[in-house]
């Protein structure tokens, strides 16, 4: 069963990538690329998390982690770029 | 110690690269100075103790690690090897002696960025393995882009900029080429994969080529062969000229890679792969010449016209390299000494031709007489005497192998005659350029009186300084000893050619330790 | 209001425990030898990466503290909830809306908690803290601080203005005595 | 049992990170665009985080616990990327849909 | 799967190529970054796709080749060095030249369309 | 030893020449005099063995492993001309003593000359081809700098270059010639190639290597078409000119027929070369000689005339012509070089060389004029003078010429026309100079010059009336010496007199006396005739050749080298596409034979991602933003599919880097224009796709090929041994630190080296800050926001607590010292984005480049710690230690090695990010107090 559900899950996360990728494409705005990109570091943790438990294995959990980590990061700079340019100032 | 001695060509600038970044060093221009030149004479002086130690015990072969090839990195330290290392090591200390005299402070860093192109070049020459030659190529690169800027202006920016571009996508290249290259064979030890290629069968065969040529690309990128050498003219032009003299390793890196990979792996036992690319070399490799003719012709400065002998050099030495037989490939060896070390002369020539003569610089115009001509003339002369290929120096022996080891080749008419109209238009340019600068003078009032007292005319401070002159003459003191020693060196230069065609030897030297 | 330890040597208790904590979690494992690690991670990273704390108000009533986090925990939740609805529903009835919450809360890491705190529970998300440093005459203080929320479905402002002050800026004031 | 658990987790999660990506997609203006996301992936996030979690412990019968790690970074970081992104979009000077109220409560950034 | 993968590659190659190709330096420096990502996964191919076999003795039945993502992992790093360099250095060449173009001056035609 | 030590001596005498700079005149030339009277002395004391017929040999080895060694003959021909070389040359430099200025530097005309002394007696007396070769390229440097005497001079440079330029090609084709002639025989010893006749003349190379060869001797002896550098040597100061241009240099040509004539004469094809060649010259010589204006232009016009004539005497292919070649080589020595020392004189005391000018001078240098007009009278072939002689043998010769078959009756015709000529040009010298009414406007007032002027041309002349008074007394030996080497061991018999009876060529020699003396007395209307001539200046065709050459070249290296970085990428990529495509077509079969692995949703969404995401950066690749936001959906994806397929460590490193690379990029956005402007012409943008998709189509199709294909590698070695030999379990890792740490060392430095240039590139730096965004909209107010300040005080010791976690497993999970560098590296740019670096600098200052260097020693360090224990460099250590309460722990020298790599990430990273950030917030404080 819980293969059936990780599948079902799988999918489920897939579909919001690709919702995700859509609105990145659609924009319009930068922001509004930015919320998509964010969310979409967000939702590869939980591809990752997924495959790792697929794959009956933790040894992708470190990536999951650093994602969250350095989402944020990139996050934070593109942002900090829109509002000051000069991200190191 | 001794038996590390393979590793130290490498290791040592990687120390002195260190140690100069390091305190005290840092803050201190005269104890950086100390010390960046006693490493580099000390590089030298090891190089040559390796080159020594290789003519009489036979080459070596140091398993970095203590892992054994295939599997580890492993140094070999050969005849041809160890020459070019002593080359690289010499440049780099006539480099950093030259830039004393007070160019090495127009930026920061130049000392250990030196030490650290020695190093990439020496880890170039030695290492067995080609992904560890990848790396190599991409410190002597990184290296060299951060040289390039040294004490540069718009223009070098400009050059840099192309210079690093066209090589970052080199490199990119470079790495498709190793993977094609072990995803067919399954290892990237260079004596594995030549033992490996004769294997293939079927459609392997031809995605080895694939790799093969793609390698063959990049080399020819940075030895420069058409149509890749677009890069060079504005490039060696735009340097500093210490660094354009240090670059004049560079393009030799390329040559040698193309030397070992298509002597070892692609060579006489490469089964259907067996010089696959030679017909192709050897055409480009004459319009390469071709190529550096016309830019020779065309030159209006003398570093555009040493950038443009470089070229021409380049195609020369690969035309060698195509041949694959001992007599060229030992041709080619004593032609790449002399030619590197004539040309990096020259473009320290250059350079204290261009300060003496004011604005003109190195222009090839009328303009501000030299204020040494004595001096300055009597290297230039030799120096140009020495690339013409004209006797009694090196490039006179250089030119009688080159056409005497072409000579029973197939397409050797071809070459000869090619190369013979270059030596003409280099000879004609050469000489045109030195008595343009040296004796062409724009404040001539009257044209047919010998100028005045001349050193007046000059400013103290573009005298040309000691650690300069130094410099320059360790360079151009090769083009005589390199003639006077021809026999020895002829000697040398066959033993390493022989030792490179060796396809057995050089296998079970490698991968078996010369058991 | 404490700025400062007991302590010279360990310049944040909390984080220390949070760190030794974490660090435990990490390696999945309380041998001896992480304990060890644990400790060293504790008192060691504080004390390099002290230069760049900027002195804030401690936690004095660490209860409240642990009572405050679940509840926010338990908001999180219904948050989650109440939101899905409002996405999935029709967004033409969404009516949704800025306000500016006035703040007792005078220092950053309060403040930050509290918009943080805001943004993960219902339908509201924290944009802005007015004034800022930059409008201010340097060294200044401001009379006033105010916090900007988006509201993705405004009812009543002042409800919500009022909820948003009793139920979490409240107990921060009071976790931290300030 | 175990399974179920994790299974009723993982449904839950999987569903709150589409309902936040539907969230992004289908809202009408950046600032309600941004609930979606920033809430509901922190309960997804969680959701998926505590069933990996118990079937890492279960499945190699020792407790792991460090998939809360993430959840607790998440939680740490989500309201302050919601907070600057916001604030770039305040400072380019987005529109929301004309219904916003108290649109004069935001202040000119520059 | 393979299929998958290698028109990826592919995809990423003539992508990145476009860009180099670009007159700009910031386009040219996006190409060479993706160009890089283009070569890191074929390197990384040349050891074949495996799933779930990691490299850790002990966490996995069967091993995927270890050698290409050790080339890969110093791939990554040396093409990182480079980039940061080539990008300060078009932060200079524009600095230095007043313009962005690969070429460092803005071709006459484009001057002339301008205005 | 004796042979080497004549040309030795002179070189000698060059270097002491060259160091007489301090002494006077006299001294100079006395002690210059010195070396060449010796080595005369020498040559002296050999001749009577050679005279006897003897070969004297000297070798020496140089360079044996390309046949080239340093090989001395001295045989007849030899002797003549190292006696000739050294006679001549001695007079010349005594000569020279009373030409030369004061401002002239003596040592360094004896200098030279000595020099060019040098290479011609090594020429002369080489017995290696090469080595031949080499003495005669040292003609040409050293004729370069002697002609070039006057630098100052742009005719003195421009003769020089021409005739570097012209006998430097012909040396090339000499050279190519004896290469190929040695190759022919298997030698360059002259010995043995002078007994190959049959060989060489039966080779499928013969023609060539004659042509060649001949190409060499008729630039060098200005033959026509070669001929025009020889005026403009005239540039070279008078003694130089009677060196050169009349006894050595231009006979070096010659020599060379004479020296080669056993291998390669007798054959149709030399005849015709050499003796049409010869013939055109020696009367286009005669010709123009007569019209020169210049007293020096006379004189080469006629040296190139007389060169003819010799040339074609060889040319004629019988034994007495070649004996009378040999016979004129010393007459026009003797009489062209005291000629030439005469018109020295003239020029030294009249200030010009012109001769409508010099009139009369009789009057005013009677004793030289009498010499000089015994000479020219030599020249012109009168009688009881040398000339006359072997003008008389030539003409016999002529006669004896049969292969033209019934035209062999042009050859003696034009020979006496040439003679007419030669009488003509010669009556003019005569008349011209010394009589012909008074001087016009001389610049100086002419006298006769110092006695021992005089002294080298009174000794010419004087040769030359006893040569010509009793020949067989003087010349006999010599000249059967010389021509028994030239013929090949044998000499014809011959009788050299002044008397032969009245015959034919008697006739012609009166026919061109008095046919001479005619045309002289008519010549207005032969000066009217020429100048009705169109003019064919061979100097300006030369130059404007090298001219259109030289705008020729640059038009082309303009239009390839253009400085377009997008043409020379173009290139390098279609090479690529070659390279790579090419071999693709030859495969059988594209796939390979592995089993496919089936797509399935993850694989499939992530390609899509990734694919999206790559093409909307280049879609939106002018809005630069946008595009840098769409490259970190692709970054993102890359790692998400290295985790796909078992890479863990990679999929770490990818992400690290990712947010570094973007965090520069967003630096790089904001230093340069926002958006790229539309430049690209559609058909340029058309072209560009079709190279990029053939490229990514081939890379594809070879991704494809490889991975579908079945492979073995070497890495089992590193699975079995990772453990036990490296001790750790993460393959990778243990890879990247031990069984290749060596590239991870050289990537280090890469990195290092990347910051410090970076820091190089950044000092300086005039900076463009856009004071708004592309939209043109200012920048915002809030510069840190306040809640980003304080999340990331928090963020910085969970990420340093990260990175100490990730650095630690490195060795046996996925993880190790790169990686955690990078975190550390990103928690501290954060604290910058959050804070500034002001804020930074106040509480931390590091220098980064000790940082980077400590980094690089710690790995290196490691490395040569191994040299200790009698190990290869890098040769790891670990071992696993139990430590009571603790328990087993592994120690490993591995992990110093990571820990090298993590400090230099560390810096490197911060140093690349930091200082560009440090420049900005040096410029924005001012910023801040305005
Ligand atoms: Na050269
Ligand atoms: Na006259």
């Amino acid at each position: 069963m819980l293969d059936t559900v990780i599948l079902i899950v799988f999918a489920m996360i897939g579909l919001s990538l690709l919702l995700n990728i859509w609105r990145l494409m659609v924009g319009p705005s930068v922001p509004d690329r930015i919320l998509a990109l964010d969310t979409m570091y967000i939702n590869s943790i939980a591809l990752i998390i997924l495959y790792g438990m697929n794959m009956g294995t933790d040894l992708y959990f470190e990536a999951a982690l650093l994602i969250a980590m350095l989402g944020f990061v990139s996050t934070v700079a593109i942002c900090k770029y829109l509002l000051r340019g000069d991200i190191i100032e | 110690m001794i038996q590390h001695l393979s590793s130290l060509p490498i290791l040592l600038p990687m120390l002195a690269g260190v140690i100069l970044l390091m305190p005290p060093c840092g803050k201190s221009v005269s104890i950086r100075r100390f010390a960046s030149v006693t490493f580099s004479l000390l590089t030298f002086l090891i190089s040559v103790a390796l080159l020594l130690k290789v003519q009489i015990d036979g080459s070596l072969v140091y398993a970095i690690g203590d892992w054994s090839a295939p599997f580890g990195i492993v140094l070999v330290a050969d005849p041809l090897s160890t020459l070019l290392v002593c080359l690289s090591s010499l440049l780099g200390m006539v480099c950093i002696l030259y830039s004393c005299a007070g160019d090495d402070e127009q930026g920061s860093y130049f000392h250990p960025l030196v030490h650290f192109l020695v190093l990439g070049v020496n880890g170039a020459f030695l290492t067995g393995d080609a992904f560890n030659l990848f790396v190599f190529f991409e410190v002597l690169l990184i290296a060299s882009y951060a040289l390039l800027m040294h004490g540069g202006d718009k223009k070098t920016t400009r050059a840099a900029l192309q210079y690093v571009i066209m090589n970052l996508v080199g490199s990119a290249v470079f790495l498709i080429a190793l993977g094609v290259l072990y995803g067919v064979l399954g290892t990237l030890n260079m004596a594995d994969m030549a033992q490996k290629i004769s294997l293939l069968q079927g459609d392997d065969v031809y995605l080895a080529k694939i790799g093969g040529l793609l390698l063959l690309v990049v080399f020819a990128l940075k030895a420069a062969l058409l149509p890749l050498h677009l890069w060079l003219p504005n490039t060696y032009a735009a340097a500093v000229p210490m660094v354009a003299a240090l670059f004049a390793i560079m393009t030799k890196v390329g040559v040698y890679s193309i030397m070992r990979v298509y002597t070892l792996i692609f060579g006489d036992e490469a089964g259907e792969l067996a010089h696959m690319a030679q017909n192709w070399l050897w055409w480009l490799a004459l319009a390469t010449i071709a190529m550096g003719t016309v830019g020779v012709l065309a030159s209006q400065d003398l570093r555009k016209l040493i950038a443009n002998l470089v070229i021409i050099s380049v195609g020369t030495l690969v035309a060698l390299v195509t041949i694959q037989t001992v007599e060229a490939s030992s041709a080619a060896i004593y032609y790449l000494v002399h030619s590197t070390l004539v040309t990096a002369a020259l473009f320290l020539l250059a350079d204290l031709i261009g300060r003496q003569r004011g604005k003109v610089a190195d222009r090839i115009t009328a303009g501000t007489p030299v204020a040494q001509p004595a001096l300055l003339g009597v290297c230039f002369l030799i120096a140009a005497i020495a690339v013409i290929g004209m006797p009694p120096l090196s490039g006179f022996i250089g030119k009688v192998w080159l056409l005497q080891a072409t000579l029973n080749t197939e397409y050797s008419m071809v070459f000869w005659a090619l190369y013979l109209v270059a030596s003409l238009a280099v000879l004609f340019a050469v000489a045109k350029a030195g008595s343009t600068v040296f004796w062409h003078h724009q404040t001539n009032g009257s044209k047919n009186k010998p100028p005045a007292n001349m050193a007046t005319e000059s400013s103290i401070k573009d005298r040309v300084q000691p650690v300069q002159i130094v410099a320059v003459i360790i360079l151009v003191a090769g083009a005589p000893l390199m003639s006077l020693f021809a026999g020895p060196l002829s000697e040398y230069a066959i033993g390493a050619a022989s030792q490179l065609h060796d396809f057995n030897n050089n296998i079970d030297l490698i991968l078996l330790g010369g058991k | 209001m404490r700025l400062d330890t007991r302590f010279k040597w360990l310049p944040a208790p909390l984080l220390s425990i949070s760190l030794f904590f974490a660090w435990l979690i990490l390696n999945n494992s309380i041998s001896n030898g992480q304990l060890v690690l644990a400790v060293i991670v504790a008192v060691v990273i504080p004390w390099v990466t002290n230069p760049f704390r900027v002195k804030q108000p401690r936690v004095i009533k660490k209860g409240l503290a642990i009572r405050h986090l679940f509840l926010v925990l338990y908001d999180i939740i219904t948050a989650n909830f109440q939101v899905a609805i409002l996405i999935l529903g029709p967004t033409k009835k969404l009516n949704p809306g800025f306000v500016k919450v006035p703040l007792d809360l005078t220092h950053t890491t309060p403040i930050t908690l509290l918009a943080s705190t805001v943004s993960l529970t219902p339908g509201t998300v924290s944009a802005e803290v007015y004034p800022w440093q930059e409008s201010l005459v340097l060294g200044q203080e401001p009379e006033q601080r105010y916090l900007l929320i988006h509201v993705l479905n405004l009812t009543d402002e002042q409800a919500l203005i009022d909820s948003i002050k009793q139920r979490y800026e409240a107990p921060l004031k009071e976790i931290f005595q300030c | 049992m175990t399974e179920w658990i994790i299974s009723i987790l993982l449904l839950i999660g999987g569903v709150f990170v589409l309902v936040g990506s539907i969230g992004l997609v289908k809202m009408p203006d950046f600032f309600m665009r941004l609930h979606g996301p920033t809430k509901a992936t922190t309960l997804g996030m969680a959701s998926l985080l505590i069933a990996a979690m118990i079937f890492v412990s279960t499945s190699e019968n020792s407790l792991s616990v460090k998939e809360i790690l993430i959840s607790i970074f998440l939680l740490l970081t989500a309201p302050i990327s919601a907070y600057i992104m916001i604030k770039s979009a305040i400072h380019h000077k987005l529109d929301s849909i004309e219904r916003t109220k108290g649109k004069h409560n935001i202040e000119d950034d520059v | 799967m393979e299929l998958l993968y290698a028109a990826s590659v592919g995809l990423l190659v003539s992508c990145g190529v476009f860009l180099i190709l670009r007159s700009r330096t910031f386009p040219v420096v996006l190409g060479l970054t993706m160009l890089s990502y283009a070569v890191n996964l074929f390197l990384f191919s040349s050891g074949r796709l495996s799933l779930n076999s990691a490299v850790v003795l002990g966490q996995s039945s069967e091993y995927a080749d270890p050698l290409p993502q050790a080339f890969v992992l110093t791939a990554i790093v040396i093409g990182f060095a480079m980039t940061a360099f080539v990008v300060i250095l078009s932060i200079r060449a524009r600095a230095d030249l007043g313009n962005d173009h690969v070429n460092g001056h803005v071709p006459e035609i484009n001057n002339k369309r301008k205005v | 030893m004796t042979l080497l030590w004549i040309p030795l001596l002179s070189l000698l005498g060059s270097i002491i020449s060259s160091m007489t700079g301090k002494l006077t005149r006299n001294q100079s030339t006395m002690l210059s005099l010195l070396m060449p009277i010796i080595a005369l002395g020498m040559s002296i004391n050999l001749a009577p063995a050679v005279f006897a017929g003897e070969e004297i040999r000297e070798t020496f080895s140089w360079l044996p492993e390309l046949g080239i060694n340093i090989a001395f003959r001295l045989d007849g021909l030899a002797l003549l001309f190292v006696f000739m070389i050294l006679a001549i040359g001695i007079l010349v430099i005594f000569y020279a003593r009373y030409y030369l200025s004061d401002k002239d530097s003596m040592p360094k005309l004896y200098s030279y000359l000595m020099l060019f002394m040098t290479a011609m007696l090594g020429i002369v007396m080489s017995n290696n081809i090469i080595q031949l070769w080499f003495f005669w390229e040292l003609t040409s440097i050293s004729s370069f700098l002697l002609i070039s005497y006057w630098w100052y001079k742009s005719e003195a440079r421009k003769g020089a270059i021409m005739a570097l330029t012209i006998t430097g090609g012909g040396g090339l084709a000499l050279l190519a010639g004896l290469l190929l002639l040695g190759n022919i025989v298997g030698s360059y010893n002259l010995d043995i190639i002078l007994a190959s006749k049959e060989i060489v003349q039966a080779s499928q190379w013969y023609e060539v290597t004659l042509i060649l060869i001949l190409l060499g001797a008729f630039t060098k002896s200005a033959q026509f078409p070669f001929h025009f550098w020889l005026p403009h040597a005239m540039a070279a100061p008078t003694p130089v000119s009677a060196y050169l241009h009349s006894a050595t240099m231009v006979k070096a040509g010659i020599f060379l027929l004479a020296r080669f004539y056993p291998v390669l004469a007798g054959t149709d094809l030399w005849f015709f070369i050499v003796s049409i060649t010869g013939l055109a010259t020696l009367l286009f010589g005669a010709y123009i000689a007569l019209f020169k204006h210049d007293l020096k232009g006379l004189l080469a016009y006629s040296t190139i005339s007389h060169l003819g004539l010799i040339t074609l005497l060889f040319g004629l292919n019988t034994e007495l012509a070649t004996v009378a070649a040999i016979f004129h080589i010393i007459n026009h020595a003797t009489f062209k070089a005291s000629l030439f020392m005469a018109t020295g004189i003239i020029d030294h005391e009249t200030g010009t060389r012109d001769m409508r000018k010099i009139n009369g001078m009789w009057k005013f240098m009677p004793y030289t004029a009498t010499l000089a007009m015994v000479a020219a009278a030599s020249m012109a072939g009168v009688p009881l003078l040398n000339g006359f002689l072997s003008k008389e043998m030539f003409f016999a010769e002529t006669l004896h010429q049969q292969l033209l078959g019934s035209l062999s009756w042009v050859i003696p015709v034009l020979a006496t026309v040439a003679g007419a000529f030669s009488v003509a040009y010669s009556a003019r010298f005569i008349h011209d100079v010394f009589f012909n009414g008074d001087p016009v406007d001389l610049p100086k007032q002419p006298h006769e010059p110092p006695r021992y002027m005089r002294v080298p041309i009174e000794i010419l002349v004087a040769l030359c009336l006893i040569v010509g008074i009793f020949p067989s007394f003087v010349v006999d030996d010599i000249l059967v010496a010389a021509s028994f080497s030239v013929l090949g061991g044998y000499a014809p018999e011959f009788e050299v007199a002044l008397w032969h009876g009245f015959n034919l060529p008697l006739l012609m020699s009166a026919f061109a006396v008095t046919g001479g003396i005619f045309i002289y007395t008519q010549r207005r209307y032969l000066f009217l005739f020429q100048a009705s001539l169109p003019t064919v200046n061979a100097k300006k065709t030369f130059d404007n050749t090298i001219y259109s050459l030289i705008k020729w070249s640059q038009a082309k290296i303009g239009a390839i080298e253009n400085g377009s970085l997008q043409r020379y990428l173009m290139l390098m990529l279609l090479v690529v596409l070659l390279a790579a495509g090419w071999p693709l077509f030859e495969m059988n079969q594209l796939a390979g034979a592995t089993d496919r692995t089936p797509i399935d949703i993850h694989n499939a969404i992530g390609a899509a991602l990734l694919m999206i995401g790559a093409l909307s950066t280049v879609i939106w690749y002018r809005t630069r933003m946008v595009s840098l936001i769409m490259i970190s959906v692709v970054g993102l994806m890359v790692s998400i599919v290295f985790t796909r397929f078992s890479a863990p460590d990679l999929a770490l490193t990818q992400l690290t880097v990712e947010v570094v690379t973007i965090i520069l990029l967003m630096l790089a956005l904001f230093f340069l224009p926002q958006r790229s402007p539309r430049e690209s012409s559609s058909m340029r943008i058309l072209r560009d796709l079709g190279i990029s998709s053939a490229l990514g189509i081939v890379v594809g199709s070879i991704c494809y090929a490889l991975i579908t294909r079945p492979f073995e590698s070497i890495s089992d070695f590193f699975i079995d041994n990772a453990k036990t030999g490296g001790g750790g379990t993460n393959v990778v890792n243990v890879i990247l630190v031990d069984f290749r740490g060596f590239d991870t060392l050289g990537e280090i430095c890469v990195l290092g080296i990347a910051a410090l240039g970076i820091a190089k590139l950044l000092i300086n730096l005039p900076l463009f800050m856009p004071g708004s965004d592309s939209e043109g909209r200012p920048w915002a107010k809030d510069r840190y926001p306040s809640l980003l300040a304080s999340i990331s005080q928090w963020l910085l010791p969970l990420a340093l607590l990260v990175s100490f976690y990730i650095f630690l497993r490195g060795h046996n999970l996925p993880g190790g010292g790169f990686i955690a560098g990078l975190i550390t590296a990103i928690a501290f740019i954060l604290q910058y984005i959050a804070h500034g670096s002001n804020w930074i600098t106040e509480r931390l200052t590091i220098n980064y480049r000790k940082i980077i260097a400590s980094g690089i020693a710690i790995a290196l360090f490691t490395g040569v710690g191994s040299w200790f224990f009698d190990k290869p460099f890098m040769t790891t250590w670990f071992d696993y230690f139990d430590i009571p309460f603790i328990g087993e722990i592994e120690l490993a020298s591995a992990l110093i090695f990571d820990l090298g790599v993590y400090i230099t990430v560390v810096g490197a990273t911060l140093m690349i990010l930091a200082s560009l950030g440090e420049l900005t917030a040096d410029a924005s404080k001012e910023e801040v107090n305005i």
